[in-house]
């Protein structure tokens, strides 16, 4: 098995006075689709945006190959090849799709060609001169995950991209899910939805209180979904 | 009042005419008090200064807890009307005097008169006469104003035109502008449209000092018209240069360069200041001498007696003479009409007037019976 | 005024800039019942809510509410007339208590509202009724706490209070379980379900699961115009429904 | 009240009753007159969350209308601030109707620039008296009895309307109508869902203000015996910001605290000049970074109970 | 010969020209400030203090340093500009997390300082800065006497506006301050070193507001008051350009610079206000301005 891409040990995260993670650790090997999964304000969003550096206060570690991001600024975290796609999407209205997709500076290398974006997302070149905000919430998300493909990142961090989804388009975004994988990228993937989680993941971490408290490989999945149940109150 | 005879120089320290009174009033009392020996009647004098920040419930209330709490027995300077206006009936309330040398207001001596109220070096009505008459003789007879579109602004053109027509001059036209407006290149245009001789601005301050900075920009003197400042000091030449500011005609109670007195006051006070002194600090020299003689021959600092003792002196010291303070507190004194000196002309800095005309006190200034002043009998 | 349609639109229409997103919709929702309003991202829902609310005015067509028309109203006097809106983000008063939030809902109909004059006191009268409220949506140990501080699904139910504080006649609920877990679904459903006994909702939501739970009757949008409208087993198999909406490998 | 409020109260007017024995009662007077304008003011920033930049206008022209109508038509000095605040209110009325549409630093703009309107009228309407303002306002009697004059008349008149409006803008804030001003700053969205027409609740939050701000305009012109530009200009609106971001935004005292410690400071730095400015634009800033809550904000949220500390203005 | 409402068609040509020239002004100072507010959503009281600055350093290092009208052009936005970027990086840069009302209060203290400071050094009566030798003179434009300097601002004004537009809606850069004031969190995260384009973009505005400083000492009194009064009015034409708009800022600050100048014609009384009126208008019809983005 190889060396963990990224590893997370004993972080601790606050948003002002009030304490969010409380001792986060896990850790994603190159090449994995890995899921969070827990109930709402367990800090899966949190954890995202800790190893993004878009936090404020945080104490623990986040190694991610040979360095440690904990006191990085986002920007620089950024460039080490670590791509985000929040919550909220955060598609800006003020720039149309063209630019929407186009804003993130490349990274490195070996992005991917916006050619092969579009045969991935073919909605979106129908839609390249209208205004990023007037997508529909679907193709928004497809935006939002198709404009960090581009920079050469290879650890994409994905918040969420089923929320508020229409059925049939969670569906796509799950192809899209496996294509990614397929190419080697590495993914780091926020869900409510273990349903969906299960069709694309390779192993799933449970949050809950700001920490990790379970850890099923998907394999395992089946065998383990009442525990998974209980854990998440369905 | 008490064992100290105390002066409060109230005046603007920090804005718009902190240069041509401010700090400069400050030292120019301070140098008539050691003129006069640093006591009256064995009294030690002393001066205390403020800032009135040009706005009058700021002076008023500073003028209140001086006269109520500190023993301040005459206030002197008191550029900006509205404050001077204002502080006027106070100081009769205490019965204290004021020694008025920086506003230009002539209600000072008019419909607001105050029986201990001295209105010392200049006023409207000797601006416009002065600038006014003495322009239209000069040959300046056909006139457009520039005019300041409030109060003051008002009177100025009011008065100067009065006067303009009554010494045979004609007035072709009129342009209202705001207070405090940056770009007159508009109303220039007006007036250069209008095609008199003479552009009367009746404005002050920085909006004086612009109008005539631009009109040098539009070629307007270059054109062949004039401007006449009807309220311009020589501080504010010192700012525009003479390349800006050549030709201008405006009237004044005092040039330092005139002759040797004033030339040797300028040069003490220059010592203090580091630059000349304007008609105003020197009226406040003039004006503070005046009230400490008149304290030592009264042998009181009481105020309706002190300005009654300073009504019967006759006035001389280095810009005034044989002048007297009229019944109705105006000072009879001679104005002058100087035009700037085109930059081939000047010496050196500060060198910038020439004298055209000086105009005696009786013809400045109001007569007396027209004023409207209540207390002034016949 | 007891027709069987509390509310109806005629041809609504929403143009923003050339941009249709809502096209002459005609929905009929029968009093007492759950009506859910689904479709695809951007079919038009929440569009339809802001025009039925007043947030937004239509570019053509009629609202009729109670048989009145309410097309030209204005968003409060809509709300006074019992047709009351939740948000799809939650809209508590972060800053006042879980009762105040109640109250602030509850003094309107004193109608001393515009009393500067008045002490605050003569709102306490209230909290009777506030607190009964509260109960009801099973907030009763938290009626002190701030209500910023709530958990998410505590605070949708703060939201339900509120909204019930005005005893609505009918009630507009956006994406009530939008961002939620599954155990709060649940909790926020049964409220739905037990508060919708005497009275009209409206709903959007995207959770088929809920939708077929509670749902009378289900009216699909896409790009704007009314797709499907029936029970949720005819819908469901509807197969534009299936296509634009629902997909074939459902998850 | 509750008890701790209560008390302060009780010592604050106590404290104000004993004052001009001690005190300079001018003095005295300009600081009420502030701290009723700066409680106005704070009646729309702390408890709407709507900054107003241009509240001179009402402070002034009020003082305008008060000084006028007492000059020149004689009126008593009661109908004079009765009318100053007629003035400031029907103006609050009209500037309001046009700003409240808007938010945050848009309201703060909107306000400012109509509020200069307001200045250039009085700069060139001839019954203001333009830059020499309205002079020698005569103080009269108040309902015939008083003596204006005497400073203690004077005094006592001017703490009693201070200390009217300090409760009226209290019961506001602690009424019906101000829990939902309170509704409508935390969720504005919200409150109109629930059937209230926010913009209305607004605007007569707004009126108030710029009616109380009548009041100390007028109370202002009588006591200085002077209408002046100086209380319709831009500045004088950012004064009273400021005194009330340094006494505490959202507190009930904060303005009193503030008015007096920037009256008092204009007072002794009067003479070192444009030393002013720079002071009090020194003062903004330090409180801006490092003293938020103000004077008073800071003192409650120090050692008063949990919770009382405003939540500062704005959104 | 025909006229106008009683004016010339020639002086009406005359005054509309003025017009755009100090449009030209309002321009380049809103410019700046639509820059500032439309990324840092402050609303940049200051701005007035650092025009003044800007017309105060080509005054200065002409009379200390000897340096002509040309070099000011070019140092004071530098130097005004390092002066906005050490602002920003240790006093507004605290407040992006607040408040947006609390940049505008740091900016009005701040502005007290720096004129009160002025005012302390060099009185407030105002300072002579002559027109460069080069731009003396003027066109006879038959209608009216062009001083060669007024063309010069509108000339440069003109460039300068557009090309700031250019390259805010036109290129790269430009999306990324776009984004930027949208979600800066997430810009950052995409790698952009968002806190240095920030600072930077503050200090572009100040220079913004230095050139225009520079631009005007010739024309106007270097004084320290001279963007005091300005700052209201050009605040004026940033609401009804819209917040924020540069295209607003840029149009607005001319268009209103002719109304201005056809009011000092046809009723100078109401110059002044004749700006805040049209505001008024505009946002009864028009909250958000005229090209604001409704919010
Ligand atoms: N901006 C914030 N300020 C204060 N507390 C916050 C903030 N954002 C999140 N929290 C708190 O931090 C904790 C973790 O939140 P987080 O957003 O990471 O949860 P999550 O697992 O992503 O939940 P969700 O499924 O709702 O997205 C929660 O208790 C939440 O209330
Ligand atoms: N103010 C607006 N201006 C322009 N277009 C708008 C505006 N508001 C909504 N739209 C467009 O109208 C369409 C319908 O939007 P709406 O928010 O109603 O969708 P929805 O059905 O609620 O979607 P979702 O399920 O994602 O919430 C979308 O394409 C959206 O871009
Ligand atoms: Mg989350
Ligand atoms: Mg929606």
């Amino acid at each position: 098995m190889s060396e963990p891409l990224l590893t997370i040990a004993d972080l601790h995260a606050f948003y002002g006075e009030s304490h969010a993670l409380h001792g986060m650790s896990l850790d994603i090997r190159e090449g994995e689709v890995v899921t969070l999964l827990g109930r709402n304000g367990a800090g899966k969003t949190t954890t995202i945006k800790s190893i993004m550096g878009v936090m404020g206060r945080r104490t623990g570690s986040i190694r991610y190959r040979d360095q440690e991001l904990i006191r990085l600024p986002s920007n620089a975290i950024a460039r080490l090849g670590i791509a985000w796609c929040p919550e909220e999407r955060g598609i800006f209205a003020s720039l149309d799709v063209r630019e929407n997709l186009m804003l993130p500076p490349p990274i490195k290398a070996g992005g991917m060609p916006v050619e092969e974006i579009f045969a991935l997302f073919p909605n979106l070149r129908e839609r390249l001169r209208s205004q990023g905000t007037k997508l529909s919430g679907g193709e928004q998300q497809m935006l939002a995950i198709a404009r960090i493909l581009r920079t050469g990142a290879t650890l994409l961090l994905l918040d969420e991209p089923t929320e508020g989804l229409a059925p049939v388009i969670i569906q796509q975004i799950g192809r899209v899910i496996r294509t990614l994988k397929e190419r080697g990228f590495t993914i780091l993937l926020v869900e409510q939805n273990f349903r969906f989680a299960a069709t694309v993941a390779d192993r799933h971490y449970v949050v809950e209180h700001g920490r990790v408290i379970d850890m099923i490989e998907n394999s395992e999945l089946a065998q383990k979904t009442d525990r998974l149940q209980e854990y998440l109150g369905v | 009042s008490g064992d100290v005879v105390k002066i409060g120089v109230l005046n603007d320290q920090s804005s718009l005419y902190a240069d041509i009174t401010g700090q400069g009033s400050v030292a120019a009392a301070r140098l008539a008090v050691e003129d006069f020996g640093g006591t009256v009647n064995g009294k030690k004098i002393e001066i205390i200064f403020a800032d009135h920040q040009n706005k009058p419930d700021v002076g008023s209330n500073i003028a209140r807890q001086w006269m109520d709490r500190d023993g301040v027995d005459v206030i002197v300077d008191v550029p900006t009307s509205s404050v001077a206006l204002a502080l006027a009936p106070l100081i009769k309330e205490k019965n204290k005097v004021f020694v008025n040398s920086g506003a230009a207001t002539s209600d000072l001596t008019g419909k607001a008169c105050q029986p201990t109220t001295v209105h010392w070096t200049y006023d409207t009505i000797a601006l416009s006469k002065g600038t006014g008459g003495a322009v239209v003789k000069a040959g300046g007879d056909t006139w457009f104003f520039l005019t300041s579109d409030y109060a003051f602004g008002h009177a100025l053109e009011r008065d100067t035109s009065n006067v303009v027509t009554a010494s045979g001059g004609k007035i072709l036209g009129q342009v209202r502008h705001p207070l405090n407006t940056s770009d007159f290149s508009s109303f220039l245009l007006q007036a250069q449209a209008s095609k008199a001789k003479i552009i009367g601005l009746a404005n002050a301050g920085g909006d004086t000092i612009n109008s005539i900075k631009q009109a040098s920009e539009f070629g307007i003197v270059a054109g062949g018209q004039k401007l006449a400042g009807l309220l311009v000091f020589v501080n504010d030449i010192h700012a525009l240069g003479l390349q800006t500011a050549q030709g201008l005609q405006l009237t004044s109670a005092f040039y330092w360069d005139q002759n040797d007195e004033t030339r040797a006051f300028a040069k003490r006070f220059e010592a203090v200041m580091k630059k000349k002194p304007s008609m105003i600090q020197a009226g406040v020299y003039g004006g503070v001498t005046h009230y400490l003689k008149a304290v030592k021959e009264a042998n009181t600092d009481e105020g309706d007696k002190v300005v009654a003792q300073m009504k019967k002196m006759p006035i001389n010291d280095f810009m005034t003479k044989n002048g007297s303070v009229r019944e109705d507190g105006r000072v009879n004194r001679q104005m002058y009409l100087f035009e700037v000196k085109k930059p081939g002309e000047s010496k050196g800095p500060w060198d910038y007037y020439k004298l055209v005309r000086a105009i005696p006190g009786e013809e400045a200034f109001r007569p007396l019976k027209d004023g409207g002043c209540s207390f002034v009998k016949g | 005024m007891a027709g069987e349609f509390i509310l109806e639109t005629r041809d609504l229409t929403k143009e923003f800039k050339g941009f249709v997103a809502v096209r002459q919709v005609n929905l009929k929702v029968r009093r007492h019942t759950i009506h859910a309003l689904i479709g695809p991202n951007g079919a038009g829902k929440t569009t339809v809510f802001n025009l039925l609310t007043r947030f937004l005015t239509p570019s053509a067509g009629t609202i009729l509410y109670n048989g009145r028309d309410i097309t030209h109203a204005k968003p409060a006097s809509v709300a006074r007339g019992g047709m009351v809106r939740s948000f799809q983000i939650s809209a508590v008063f972060p800053h006042l208590s879980v009762r105040e939030n109640v109250r602030v809902a509850l003094q309107r109909p004193l109608g001393t509202s515009f009393h500067f004059w008045r002490s605050e006191r003569s709102l306490e009268g209230l909290h009777e009724r506030a607190d009964e409220l509260i109960e009801a949506v099973g907030l009763s140990e938290f009626r002190t706490a701030i209500a910023g501080e709530l958990p998410y699904g505590r605070k949708r139910a703060l939201e339900i209070a509120t909204t019930l504080a005005l005893d609505p006649e009918m009630m507009l609920l956006d994406e009530p379980m939008a961002g939620m877990g599954g155990e709060d679904i649940s909790r926020i459903a049964t409220l739905i379900e037990k508060v919708a006994k005497d009275r009209t909702v409206l709903m959007v939501e995207h959770n088929l699961s809920v939708v077929a739970w509670l749902c009378n009757t289900i009216t699909v949008l896409q790009r704007g115009e009314v797709l499907a409208e029936g029970p949720y087993e005819q819908v469901s198999k509807d197969p534009a429904v299936v296509e634009a909406y629902i997909g074939t490998g459902h998850v | 009240m509750d008890r701790g409020t209560r008390i302060t109260f009780l010592a604050m007017v106590a404290l104000l009753v004993a004052a001009p024995y001690v005190l300079y009662p001018v003095f005295l007077m300009k600081v009420l007159c502030f701290a009723l304008f700066a409680c106005a003011f704070n009646l729309l920033v702390g408890y709407v969350g709507l900054l107003s930049f241009g509240h001179a206008a009402f402070f002034g022209s009020a003082g305008y209308v008060t000084a006028y109508t007492v000059k020149m038509w004689g009126l008593p000095p009661e109908l004079g601030i009765l009318l100053g605040a007629v003035t400031g209110a029907a103006l609050g009325l009209v500037i309001g109707w046009l700003a409240i549409r808007r938010q945050g630093i848009y309201f703060a703009m909107i306000t400012l620039a109509l509020s200069q309107i307001v200045f250039f009228y009085a700069v060139q309407a001839p019954w203001t008296g333009g830059e020499d303002g309205i002079q020698s306002v005569p103080r009269g009697h108040l309902f015939g009895v008083v003596d204006l004059q005497r400073p203690l008349g004077m005094y006592y008149t001017v703490l009693a309307l201070f200390l009217a409006g300090f409760l009226l803008v209290y019961r506001i804030i602690h009424s019906p109508f101000g829990q939902v001003l309170k509704a409508i700053r935390e969720n504005e969205p919200r409150t109109v869902s629930l059937g209230y027409e926010t913009d209305r609740y607004k605007l007569l939050a707004f009126v108030l203000s710029a009616m109380l701000a009548g009041v100390a305009g007028g109370t202002k012109s009588l006591v200085f015996q002077l209408a002046s530009l100086t209380d319709v200009q831009w500045q004088m609106s950012g004064e009273v910001v400021l005194m009330t971001l340094v006494g505490g935004l959202g507190t009930i005292f904060g303005p009193v605290v503030g008015a007096a410690v920037i009256v008092t400071m204009q007072n002794y730095l009067a003479e070192f000049g444009s030393w002013v400015t720079i002071i009090q634009g020194f003062i903004f800033v330090v409180c801006v970074l490092t003293f938020r809550r103000g004077i008073v904000g800071e003192i409650m949220g120090r050692f008063g109970p949990k919770g009382a500390a405003p939540t500062g203005g704005g959104h | 010969m025909f006229e106008l409402l009683g004016i010339p068609p020639q002086a009406l040509f005359g005054q509309l020209l003025i017009g755009l020239i100090n449009g030209a002004f309002y321009a380049m100072l809103s410019l700046g400030l639509a820059v500032i507010f439309g990324l840092l959503n402050i609303i940049n009281f200051t701005h007035g203090a650092q025009y003044m600055m800007g017309a105060f350093v080509a005054y200065l290092s002409l009379t200390h340093l000897g340096l002509a009208y040309w070099w000011a052009l070019l140092l004071a936005p530098i130097a005004v500009g390092l002066f906005g970027i050490l602002l920003e990086r240790t006093m507004l840069h605290r407040l992006y997390k607040l408040d947006h009302l609390y940049g505008l209060l740091l900016t009005f203290g701040l502005a007290l300082i720096v004129e009160g400071f002025f005012r302390n050094q060099y009185g407030s009566s105002g300072l002579p800065y002559s027109i460069p030798a080069e731009l003396r003179g003027g066109y006879n434009l038959g209608f009216m006497f062009l001083p060669t300097y007024r063309a010069w601002v509108v000339v440069a004004s003109v460039i300068v506006c557009f090309g700031t537009w250019f390259v805010i809606e036109r290129t790269k850069l430009g999306a990324y301050l776009r984004a930027a004031t949208e979600n800066p969190t997430l810009v950052q995260a995409f790698g952009v070193n968002v806190p240095r384009m920030v600072t930077l973009t503050y200090g572009f505005g100040v220079a913004l507001a230095a050139f225009a400083g520079v631009m005007a000492a010739p024309i106007y009194q270097v004084s320290p008051l001279m963007g005091a009064n300005l700052i209201i009015v050009v605040f004026a034409v940033v609401v009804i350009g819209g917040m924020g708009s540069i295209l607003g800022a840029i149009v607005t600050g001319f268009g209103l610079g002719v109304i201005e100048g056809l009011t000092k014609v046809f009723y100078p009384e109401a110059s002044n206000t004749v700006i805040f009126v049209i505001m008024a208008i505009v946002l009864t019809i028009k909250p958000a301005g005229l090209f604001g983005r409704a919010t």
